[in-house]
């Protein structure tokens, strides 16, 4: 349950991220209504997102452990 | 009993109203760039669009992401 | 005594949203006084982001009613 | 009971360091646009008018807020 | 004890992760400014650099400081 | 142990301030390299960071008094 409550946790900060920078990129001015491109542009705005936090963490991982080997 | 119960619905009261400051701050810079007399008309359609719109985001990225999991 | 500080809670954060704001459109470059002007665009301004606070609330309320609605 | 004092002492000055960091952060890119040698005369004048018009503004707020109570 | 050990490891992660979520939000809005149906090779670049210099900045702080401090 | 962890939680909060602002300030553009220029810009506007840390702490304190005594 406690692995549940963060993942539940990780999967809400991922969310809000992705909803808060995708909503600012994707619906500028929000208009009356959430069409078509509106919604196309949201998909794939998540997978982009998604692919940026892969990278920031291959980078950062890899940064790291370079740090610590280089403390030794 | 009864204190928990009251606690409980204080602070459902309390998240509903986190959400609704959150909203107000997101949307509010994005609908007024002055400050009038009153709420125009238009200030306050952005303001409903605005909230409208981020959840039709919200709700779609939550959909996905369960989908996803699948 | 926690409804209390519920409200004082509620009470502070809705001063800090308001002064954030208000603060970035009345007073976008400081100067040295705090004038007549200023005091008024304040007053306005606070009272029109309690206006922008309701229409949010009311939208906000009425769609989650909507979709626990369609949920049934 | 000494300890009770000093972690009080201790947490008065966190609120206030933490009060410092805040009013930096909001008045440091109102106010320093590049990185001189020195803070200039102007800059540093920028900063105190932030952070009185800041406080202003909050206590104009408050004030309201109370009067509206009653 | 073991339980103990799985909290640790998870609030491990869970940090690990609030970093990632930390630097994704500092420099997507510095890399990606429409979107694409693929990551650019630029924008990955620009992703890569700016978590590489956020924390040549963080690391170049603290020795600073910590330097300061003797 | 106290004293020590708040120390170290202010010094955390005034290390994550100065790199928020001064990496805005210095590297608006990351590169693929941190050269000689970034590190010395990121060393003044870390001075000039804590130059404004206590212009502000000095006019918050005043203040607070001035508020303080007109209370009385």
């Amino acid at each position: 349950q406690v692995k549940q409550e963060l993942a539940v946790a990780q999967a809400g900060e991922l969310i809000n991220k992705i909803n808060d920078n995708c909503f600012d990129l994707c619906i500028p001015k929000p208009g009356s209504t959430f069409d078509k491109s509106d919604k196309a542009c949201v998909s794939k705005c998540m997978e982009r997102y998604m692919d940026a936090w892969n990278v920031v963490s291959k980078t950062y991982i890899a940064r790291m452990k370079r740090e610590q080997e280089a403390l030794r | 009993q009864e204190i928990a119960k009251f606690i409980e619905t204080e602070q459902q009261k309390a998240k509903l109203q986190q959400a609704i400051h959150n909203f107000t701050s997101i949307c509010w810079p994005k609908c007024i760039t002055k400050v009038n007399d009153k709420l125009g008309k238009d200030e306050e359609q952005c303001l409903a669009n605005c909230v409208e719109r981020y959840l039709d985001c919200n709700f779609q990225i939550i959909k996905s992401l369960e989908a996803a999991k699948k």
